[in-house]
């Protein structure tokens, strides 16, 4: 039926069976929409915040999929600015993915802030020493370039393709993709690392407050090189997982080595640097504002394993990933892609709600937080929306340049 | 966010690195955008199908 | 100060409170809610959801039957100075100018209009002075007569916390005008909880000016951020280099050591005085 | 015009870069803005000329001066007078609170006559003419019926004139039932009239104390005049005044003492009587007074030669510290200590009465207690107790009464409110809720054909009456405020109207007069004012222009003059026999029992003692907490619609108990679930629970709140006084 809108030479399932599977997700869509519109007209009292948590589910899930839509920009710079020119069969799905994640980011966002009418204060009554002025301008930003490096995908629909002007459109933007990306590069790299900076600047929390170089602490680097090495495992874990469900194979071996390689130096380092900023933190930073980080894992719920399988998932995906033979297995290679998201998340998870959690006056008590269900299915939406965005564009966009090489339909 | 007009503004160094990152930014991305649309009117205009890109 | 020096005249207004004295009465905290407007709503029994500028908490020694000794700790916002003017946890984090210092006064703003409720304040303040507005604020009908208009009440979504009564010193300072004067005296500006305070607990004033009764209780050594001179002052938190202009006074060694964090090293070294380690 | 897509497209393109450059969508972001400021439904409070009314709080019988900032004709906020003698600008939270009750919901609009069954909360509002009428009807008839006798009234202290007014209307009408709501100084008046022969309150000079012996008197929970308390506290700290608490839990009291004694609840007494042996073994007492003011120090024989124990030998043979260590539980080297501390001290003074002093106590604990004041010469010395004269300056003709009134005026008098009433008047106090043993009270009560309440609020005793004829408010109507509570020099303070009445409310003054004229004859001539306001004038002007220039007088002249040692004994001197009298001999070599007093229940089937706690923050008597109030109750009070109880430790080990957890607290009298908070700040085997809670009528803000520990609390009759001295209950817990 909708067989026109298909890309040309390639197979894909019938329109009601498409048709019910994004029902089925669009159902927990709704529900999400449902959670979102509680939450916009009740007020935030619809989730189980508190004035000691802040920052609870939402902030954590923003800057999870932040840092998991990562691969967009890193794949870009290394495409674009350093010329790896085998990943252009990968990108067009990293910056699919970054769009998602960016555009559930702001979504959040949007639900999260107290008085959503008055967000645009954020960009007119600027304080440019915020971090989070400075995630909001170059998040904003850096969605417009994803937008960008979406559209041409868009137009490049075989009917939309068709139109004289998108089609010269498409390819003008084709022309200049480079100096998108590389702006797209330089704004990432700024608002992955105020992420890290909104947390580390927090020198009233102990746990957070990291030393770091001129106005930017230690976080500021750190969250954004783990972005560019578990972003570009998280674009790798959806396109394996994309295989997996239309039992295709869609990119090429190489690219995916090529890319998981990079991604897995680009963890190696980070554990490496995370590894010594955990030591001087604990050694240094800590003891100086009076506190032994064992206090800071002495609750039932946020202890040391929190810290253990933070690391301890960074470094069997760094391991894996670094090593040919990791790589080329295929069992651990999905372990290593798995690992890394888990590492991030947890990274993220641990900077905002265990940031909370901790007491910092000594006759302050632990401040544990879970969820309400608004909570929970605004934070699920995204998802939702994810793979209904991902599954339209997969169908009716070429996403996978080397889709019909690697399948050619009989 | 802007000069003169906004009345948080202060004219010193991290104002002027910031919103100077920020605009600069935003103009390469504008100016981009401006010149794809333009060049896309044109050639259509004139009837020239791009070839393909890939 | 820089402030000092250039112009003079900057105030820096603090607070002192004599721990000995405080009774744990709970009458600052009504006086203050009372003063600004604060909503109440049906169940305030989860205090991470109540809204109190000004709380009292109640710490205890952690000793055991018969020793357990216990002590009340009135906790308004600090209006911390930080590192250097301004750089309190909170102004420095917000992303839209909505909470500011002002270095003529020392008073840490909030303009509620301008927040947007992002609660990276609250996040920041390690006093948990902030407050955020999770519901709106409903006042029985009739109740609203007694609110008052100095102070506008606030709407769903915003953060608040305690101004030192921002808008009595706007009112002396009008007052201090009309009569021709360009200072305010001590007295003309107080808050409402040092008002209100049946055991005189709390004293309010400028930490600039010596003759002010706060200079005198602290003898804050304004050269080096306002640390306290005084061995029985301290203030909360003092490691963090937060800087409150609020002073705590109390002769108990225990109380003092209960307004910072000690590694145990330090603890069994004896280093737990209230003015902090001061590296 | 042909529309191709092409041009469409521009057009679209067009449009939107035109509205986005048009300064539409700028103009709508800003509306929206400014529209979340303002939400409808957020109140913006008007603004208008600033002025401020001097007044007097009279929520709790502190006398507190009180300044009311109003804007236009709205009262905003209730602050302390500055230099005021009892506050000197301090002020309590409740004190600040009053203008929820002023302008809150539980306020009784109109005059109300109950349409549904008692309590259910049915009301029809009437006119007052109506309302009296009816009333009238009613008391016309039993007077008829020859029942005079059977209406009775309740008030709070009954100082004043609104309730010697009522007072007055009874004895008039033909009723000697007029009661007050007893309290610690009640009993201490009592005492001093069986120790010193005065009809006196005491009066303590704290101010000047260097020693402060406190035997569980929640100085700075809101025992006596609570702010005034609170400042004498700061000056014992400025003066490095020693305060001694002795009490089984670290009430806040406890925690700003220099020691804190824990003590089983109940040996108080003992404890006194334990340190006075001390004193008298060092001979640390001072000699002159035993010898020389004092009656029943020493045993003498009498005509007949039998020997009769004074209170040397009574103490020195039966309170050694060994002894008194066995029956209290504190350390016989503490009580000496103790003792020799208290009695060294320069000015030293004993003070007693549970919590905040709201229930009378044993009267011999008391004494117990005062003989210590005795033993240093504490007595009308500074920083000690004075006896205090509470001011008297209503000086009305008697009430006129004519034979039906006298023959009812000449039976006997009931023993209470609960004994079996006609009627029952109720003004400026809530028996329902404040009365111990609560549901017995409520079912006697409820018997009552014909309950009146002159509450300005919806409160337990309004909800439970058949009319109420609201009063004004303390912020709306003229009314005197007497303030004795501990006081050296009472304060009369003259309230004035802060606002104009907010409801259809009356003062209660005239609503008794329009009653007395209503009933006719010689109840109406007993009430010849025109009005209150003008029955007040008189009266005040009695005392001269200072009240009503000021706002307040100051009886300056009410304590005892220093050193002044005329007792009205019959001996002339200072009665020690008042404590040896009626005590039971001592139990196989035990202490004697000073008295009779016994909680109900037995130990084995209620080991644990309950213990209600007081607090500052919870308004437990009459006026229930405003909602600023209920905000500031404590987490580990009240949590949710629970109430806590606190346990140590051990107690909670003993019982399976856990943080938090729920639990089942019963005693002889009721029973209730409840909530546990461990602390280490609570003697073993004694549970406290806040008072003021558990309240069933007042605003969704404090109704159906945690449990009113009185319901819990049995009832236990002072011989001696009459009173109800419980001062907690016996009672066993149980896992939820």
């Amino acid at each position: 039926m909708d067989s026109a809108l298909i890309p040309k030479g390639v197979k894909r399932c019938p329109l009601p069976k498409f048709a019910i599977g994004i029902s089925a997700v669009g159902a927990v869509l709704l529900w999400g929409v449902f959670a979102m519109l509680l939450c916009w007209f009740k007020g935030l009292n619809q989730t189980n915040m508190n004035d000691y948590y802040g920052f609870a589910l939402w902030i954590w899930a923003d800057l999870a999929v932040i840092a998991l839509g990562g691969g967009a920009f890193f794949t870009g710079f290394l495409k674009y600015v350093v010329g790896k020119d085998e990943l252009k069969n990968i990108i067009n799905y990293a910056v699919l993915i970054g769009f998602v994640c960016y555009s559930s980011a702001l979504l959040i966002l949007a639900i999260d802030i107290g008085q959503p009418l008055r967000g645009w204060f954020i960009f007119w009554h600027a304080n440019v020493h915020s971090m989070l002025t400075e995630v909001a301008f170059c998040l904003s930003c850096y969605f417009g370039v994803l937008t960008i490096e979406y559209l041409p995908l868009i137009f490049e629909n075989r009917q939309v393709d068709k139109v004289p002007f998108f089609h010269n459109l498409s390819h003008n933007m084709h022309e200049i993709m480079a100096v998108f990306a590389a702006t797209g590069a330089f704004l990432s790299f700024f608002h992955q690392g105020s992420l890290g900076g909104v947390a580390g600047v927090l020198f009233g929390r102990p746990f957070a407050e990291r030393s770091g170089l001129f106005i930017w602490p230690w976080t500021f680097f750190l969250f954004t090189w783990s972005a560019a090495a578990c972003g570009p495992c998280f674009t790798l874990l959806i396109t394996k997982m994309t295989e997996a469900i239309t039992k295709k194979k869609l990119v090429k071996d190489n690219v995916v080595d090529l890319l998981a390689k990079i991604a897995g130096w680009m963890l190696f380092t980070y554990m490496v640097a995370k590894i010594a900023d955990t030591v001087y933190w604990a050694m240094v930073t800590t003891p100086e504002n009076g506190f032994a980080i064992g206090e800071f894992y002495s609750n039932w719920f946020y202890n040391y394993w929190w810290l253990a399988a933070e690391l301890g998932t960074g470094a069997v995906a760094a391991i894996i990933l670094v090593t040919r033979a990791g790589r080329h297995n295929k069992f651990s290679f999905v372990i290593a892609l798995i690992s890394a998201v888990i590492c991030v998340c947890l990274n993220r998870w641990v900077m905002v709600l265990q940031v909370m959690a901790v007491p910092v006056m000594s006759f302050d008590t632990w401040a544990l937080y879970y969820p309400s269900w608004q909570e929970v299915a605004t934070t699920i939406l995204p998802v939702a929306y994810g793979i209904i965005l991902i599954s339209i564009s997969y169908r009716y966009l070429p996403i996978f340049p080397q889709e019909h090489e690697l399948n050619s339909v009989e | 966010m802007f000069p003169i007009i906004s009345f948080e503004w202060v004219w010193d160094m991290s104002h002027i690195v910031f919103m100077g990152g920020l605009w600069y930014a935003l103009s390469v991305i504008g100016m981009g955008m401006t010149w794809c649309i333009i060049k896309a009117v044109v050639d259509t205009c004139q009837g020239n199908a791009a070839g393909h890109h890939h | 100060m820089k402030e000092e020096g250039k112009h003079g005249k900057a105030n820096k207004f603090g607070m002192v409170i004599d721990l000995d004295k405080c009774t744990g009465c709970g009458s600052c905290m009504v006086a203050c809610m009372s003063e600004n407007n604060v909503s109440f709503k049906e169940d305030e029994s989860d205090k991470r959801l109540s809204i109190t500028w000004m709380k009292v908490y109640r710490i205890t020694n952690g000793k055991k039957f018969p020793d357990a000794e216990e002590c009340f700790l009135p906790r308004p916002c600090m209006h911390c100075e930080g590192e250097h003017s301004g750089h309190s946890p909170c102004v420095s984090v917000c992303p839209a100018t909505a909470t500011d210092y002002s270095t003529q006064t020392g008073i840490v703003s909030q303009i509620y209009t301008r927040c947007f409720g992002c609660r990276y304040c609250m996040a920041a303040c390690p006093y948990h002075a902030r407050h955020f507005n999770w519901w709106d604020p409903v006042w029985p009908e009739g109740m609203e007569k007694f609110l008052s208009p100095n102070v506008s009440p606030r709407m769903r979504g915003v953060v608040e916390k305690c101004s030192f009564c921002f808008h009595r010193y706007q009112l002396a300072k009008d007052k201090a005008y009309m009569d021709g004067r360009r200072e305010i005296r001590e007295e003309e500006y107080q808050t409402a909880c040092t008002q209100a305070c049946p055991a005189g607990a709390i004293t309010f004033g400028d930490l600039n000016n010596k003759n002010h009764k706060v200079y005198k209780l602290v003898k804050p050594d304004n050269k080096h951020h306002g640390k306290p001179r005084n061995p029985h002052a301290f203030r909360l938190l003092e490691r963090l280099k937060t800087n409150p202009k609020v002073y705590y006074l109390s002769s108990r060694d225990w109380v003092r050591a209960a307004g910072d964090n000690y590694t145990v090293e330090e603890k069994r070294k004896g280093i737990t005085s209230g003015s902090g380690s001061g590296h | 015009m042909k529309i191709d897509r092409r041009c469409f497209l521009s057009l679209g393109i067009g449009a939107a870069a035109g509205t986005a450059l048009s300064p539409l969508p700028w103009k709508l972001m800003d509306d929206s803005s400014i529209w979340s400021q303002m939400w409808p439904w957020t109140p913006v409070p008007e603004d208008g000329e600033y002025t401020y009314v001097d007044s007097v709080c009279s929520l709790c019988p502190g006398g507190c001066g009180i300044s009311v900032r109003k804007v236009n004709d709205r009262a905003v906020k209730i602050e302390g007078t500055k230099d005021h003698p009892v506050n000197d600008g301090g002020i309590c939270g409740l004190g600040v609170s009053g203008l929820q009750l002023l302008y809150g919901p539980t306020r009784v609009k109109s005059p109300m006559k109950r349409i549904g069954e008692r309590g259910e909360g049915r009301w029809e509002k009437v006119s007052w003419e109506i309302a009296i009428s009816a009333i009238t009807r009613e008391l016309k008839e039993l007077r008829a019926a020859g029942k005079a006798n059977t209406v009775g009234a309740i008030t709070g202290s009954g100082r004043g004139t609104v309730p010697q007014m009522l007072k007055r209307f009874l004895t008039a009408y033909g009723s000697s039932n007029f009661f007050t709501t007893p309290t610690i100084q009640d009993v201490y008046a009592e005492a001093f009239k069986l120790m010193h022969g005065k009809d006196a309150v005491p009066g303590f000079d704290f101010e000047k104390s260097t020693f402060v012996l406190s035997f569980g008197s929640g100085l700075i929970d809101g025992w006596g005049s609570p702010v005034r308390m609170i400042r004498a506290n700061s000056t014992w700290k400025d003066n490095g005044t020693t305060v001694v608490q002795v009490e089984p839990r670290l009430s806040n009291t406890a925690a700003k003492s220099d020691k804190w004694i824990t003590i089983k609840p109940g040996t108080e007494g003992d404890l006194a009587l334990g340190i006075a042996h001390v004193i008298i073994r060092e001979s640390l007492n001072s000699k002159k007074f035993v010898d020389n003011h004092a009656n029943g120090y020493l045993g003498a024989i009498d005509a007949s030669g039998v020997f009769t124990q004074g209170f040397k030998e009574l103490i020195m043979s039966s309170y050694g510290p060994d002894a008194v260590e066995m029956r209290t539980g504190v350390a016989g080297s503490d009580i000496v200590a103790l003792a020799k501390e208290f009695a060294t001290a320069r000015r030293a003074v004993a003070v007693c009465g549970r919590g905040q002093g709201d229930n009378p106590a044993d009267i011999k604990e008391v004494m117990a207690v005062h003989a210590l004041n005795a033993l240093v010469d504490s007595i009308n010395q500074p920083g000690g107790v004075y006896t205090v004269k509470a001011p008297d300056y209503i000086k009305w003709a008697d009430a006129e009464m004519d034979s039906v009134a006298g023959e009812g005026f000449a039976q006997e008098r009931f023993s209470g409110i609960t004994d079996g009433l006609n009627a029952l008047f109720i003004s400026g106090a809530n028996p329902y809720y404040t009365m111990t043993d609560t549901t017995a009270v409520k079912k006697v009560l409820d018997q009552i054909p014909m309950i009146v309440s002159f509450s300005s609020f919806m409160d337990e005793s309004a909800a439970q009456s058949d009319y109420i004829l609201p009063d004004h408010t303390y912020l709306e109507g003229y009314r005197d405020v007497v303030a004795v509570n501990g006081l050296m020099r009472p304060v009369v303070s003259l309230a004035q109207p802060v606002v104009k009445p907010q409801f259809k409310s009356q003062s209660t003054g005239d609503v008794i007069i329009a009653l007395a004229n209503s009933l006719e004859g010689t109840v109406a001539k007993s009430f010849p004012w025109l009005n209150y306001q003008q029955c007040l004038k008189e009266t005040l002007d009695s005392m001269g222009p200072e009240i009503q220039k000021n706002g307040f007088w100051v009886d300056k002249k009410a304590a005892a003059e220093t050193g002044d040692k005329n007792f009205g004994t019959a001996s002339g001197k200072f009665e020690f026999t008042a404590i040896t009298d009626n005590t039971t001999p001592a139990e196989s070599g035990g202490i004697p029992k000073l008295s009779s007093i016994e909680l109900a229940g037995d130990k084995a089937s209620y080991p644990l003692l309950l213990i209600p706690s007081d607090s500052l923050r919870l308004a437990n008597d009459t006026i229930g907490n405003p909602p600023f109030m209920v905000k500031i109750v404590e987490d580990m009070i009240l949590k949710g619609k629970s109430s806590f109880v606190e346990i140590n430790p051990d107690t909670a080990r003993k019982y399976d108990l856990k943080e938090c957890s729920e639990a089942v607290i019963t005693t002889p009298v009721g029973k209730a679930t409840v909530m546990v908070h461990i602390s280490e700040s609570i003697m073993k085997d004694v549970v406290a629970m806040a008072t003021g809670l558990g309240h069933t009528a007042h605003d969704k803000y404090l109704a159906g709140k945690g449990i009113n520990v009185k319901s819990l609390i049995a009832t236990v009759q002072d011989p001696l006084t009459g009173y109800d001295v419980a001062w907690g209950a016996r009672a066993k817990l149980t896992k939820a």
